[in-house]
């Protein structure tokens, strides 16, 4: 089974976010965090395989979260609405496994988490800008 | 010649100037499309999802989220509607309603001729008609002394007049004398839109505004909000 | 006294006619806003209705709609990102890109230093920023001779610096008899963003151009594309 929290300031979001996942046979949905610093605290406590991250969220943000978060052995996938430049650059750097459009169809995502967790990172093209 | 050259060159400053006023504009409108459509368009499209995943597992919670679908649907277009509007600017229909309210309370009879609802204007004439009506009657107010005001709608082939008449003091010498702002920001915003303005005083005072119509191929494209 | 008068009415003129092209240009956005958007969101929220309904009755119907809403909501969204995009505007690093291939072209070395990337500059100065490189880089290119071309952009505390450096003939006296738009239109463009515009010359031509930072309470705001 693979463990998952979600970060996601918007409580629909939150909501629908986790009950596609859950849905699917081998995940789980054990955390759902309503900005940054939750996030991060539900991952040192739930030591989930994966952590599904908004960026724009109240107090600290996914990329910061994700950034804290490096080396602590979750993979994080960044989930968001619009590219802003100097995010995927970022991104990168934080060693995210995953960069999405929110809207993607969910079996994007879910097959997105399912090669995170083979160790193979994906883009949404739309969402890098030239480096 | 040399005075033609300077001309040149403020049109040329008046033009570089107005291409960043539109893009300022431009970039305040996109951040709240941005932070308004956005969400809910991402809301709209994991919710949707979601149902069409549940129907055959859980049809009551499928009808549920298909609901949440509706809903925000229609607050997001609640919003559209609304910035459309905003973006529209005054209406004549509003402004005159406002003229109405102003001469009751000033006791001025408002007697109205014509049809406030535009069809052959366009939006930014509109505009700037309401802004030309509000100066005229404010003009009325403030210097006429005068019992009835009347304001005439009279569309045209080719243009728009509209016509605001006081039955006051008229202006006599002031016409010469022009201090205030209210007569020129009138000539100046008209001539934006290739109007024109025409002040005739003699037994009280009569302000003409005439507006171009939109040429036929461009009514298509005029979205009433 | 009279002179201050005079500038007084034309900065009144000035400022009215910058609101009739915001206005002009929300009027524009604002149709497409309503053909776009408008019909995509009533389209959503016509058929997450229908399914709700038709969830009992014909669940594969009802999950065909489904798909629909999902699809029409992914084709909004990307609708509303390319909106934003465009009204962003030109992006320095766009500008710096096209830079390279204009100096390329003229078989001129460009040189850059520094990131083109900003952060702590508003969009409509970062605009102006490009606008104004894009004009010194044609100048260059034009008037110069040069062998070599440097941009340099310097990011401070409270300001931007960039400059555009080049190792050509100079500009001897036209500085004084300034026939061209090019020079003007920066300068002009700069004052809008509350910015600057230096120009030395004597070894090659060095254009230094400035623009203040957002303050950090504005940056929130500032929605990227
Ligand atoms: N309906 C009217 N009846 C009598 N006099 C008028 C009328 N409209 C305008 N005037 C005269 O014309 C002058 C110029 O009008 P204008 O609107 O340009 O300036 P204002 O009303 O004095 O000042 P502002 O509009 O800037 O507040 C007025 O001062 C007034 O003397
Ligand atoms: N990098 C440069 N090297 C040498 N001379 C320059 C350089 N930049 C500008 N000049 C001189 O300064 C003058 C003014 O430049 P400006 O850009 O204002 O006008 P222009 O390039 O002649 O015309 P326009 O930009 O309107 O097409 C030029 O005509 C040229 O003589
Ligand atoms: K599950
Ligand atoms: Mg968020
Ligand atoms: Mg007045
Ligand atoms: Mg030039």
């Amino acid at each position: 089974m693979i463990k998952i929290v979600i970060a996601e300031d918007q409580k629909m979001l939150l909501g629908a976010l986790s009950a596609l996942i859950d849905l699917e046979e081998d995940m789980t949905v054990v955390g759902r965090a309503g900005n940054g610093e939750e996030a991060v605290k539900l991952v040192r406590q739930h030591k989930p395989d994966i952590c599904i991250m908004d960026i724009e969220m109240p107090g600290k943000s996914g990329l910061e979260a994700a950034e804290e978060l490096k080396g602590f052995g979750c993979k994080v996938i960044i989930l968001t609405t619009f590219a802003r430049s100097g995010y995927f650059e970022r991104a990168l750097k934080a060693g995210v496994y995953g960069y999405m459009l929110k809207d993607s169809p969910s079996d994007e995502l879910t097959s997105a988490i399912r090669s995170a967790m083979s160790g193979k990172r994906i883009y949404a093209p739309e969402l890098v800008d030239e480096v | 010649n040399k005075e033609e050259e300077l001309q040149g060159k403020l049109n040329d400053a008046n033009k570089r100037i107005s291409e960043l006023v539109k893009l300022e504009e431009r970039q305040r409108i996109s951040r709240d499309l941005h932070d308004t459509l956005g969400q809910k368009l991402s809301l709209i499209g994991l919710k949707s999802d979601l149902a069409s995943k549940l129907i055959n597992k859980d049809p009551m919670q499928a009808r549920i989220e298909m609901k949440d679908v509706h809903k925000t649907a229609r607050i997001a277009l609640k919003e559209v509607r609304q910035m459309v509007t905003q973006m529209r600017g005054t209406k004549l229909e509003d402004e005159i309603f406002r003229v109405k309210q102003i001469l009751k309370a000033a006791e001025i009879e408002f007697i109205l001729q014509g049809n406030p609802k535009l069809t052959n204007t366009s939006l930014i004439a509109e505009n700037v008609v309401s802004m030309c009506i509000k100066e005229a009657v404010t003009n009325v107010v403030k210097h006429s002394n005068a019992a009835n005001c009347s304001v005439v709608i009279e569309p045209r082939q080719n243009e728009l007049v509209v016509r605001v008449i006081d039955d006051g003091v008229g202006m006599g010498n002031s016409l010469k004398n022009m201090s205030g702002n209210g007569l020129q920001g009138m000539r100046e915003r008209l001539e934006f839109v290739n109007g024109s303005l025409e002040v005739v005083s003699n037994l009280g005072t009569t302000v003409t505004i005439k507006v171009p119509n939109v040429f036929n191929q461009m009514k298509e494209g005029e979205g009433e909000g």
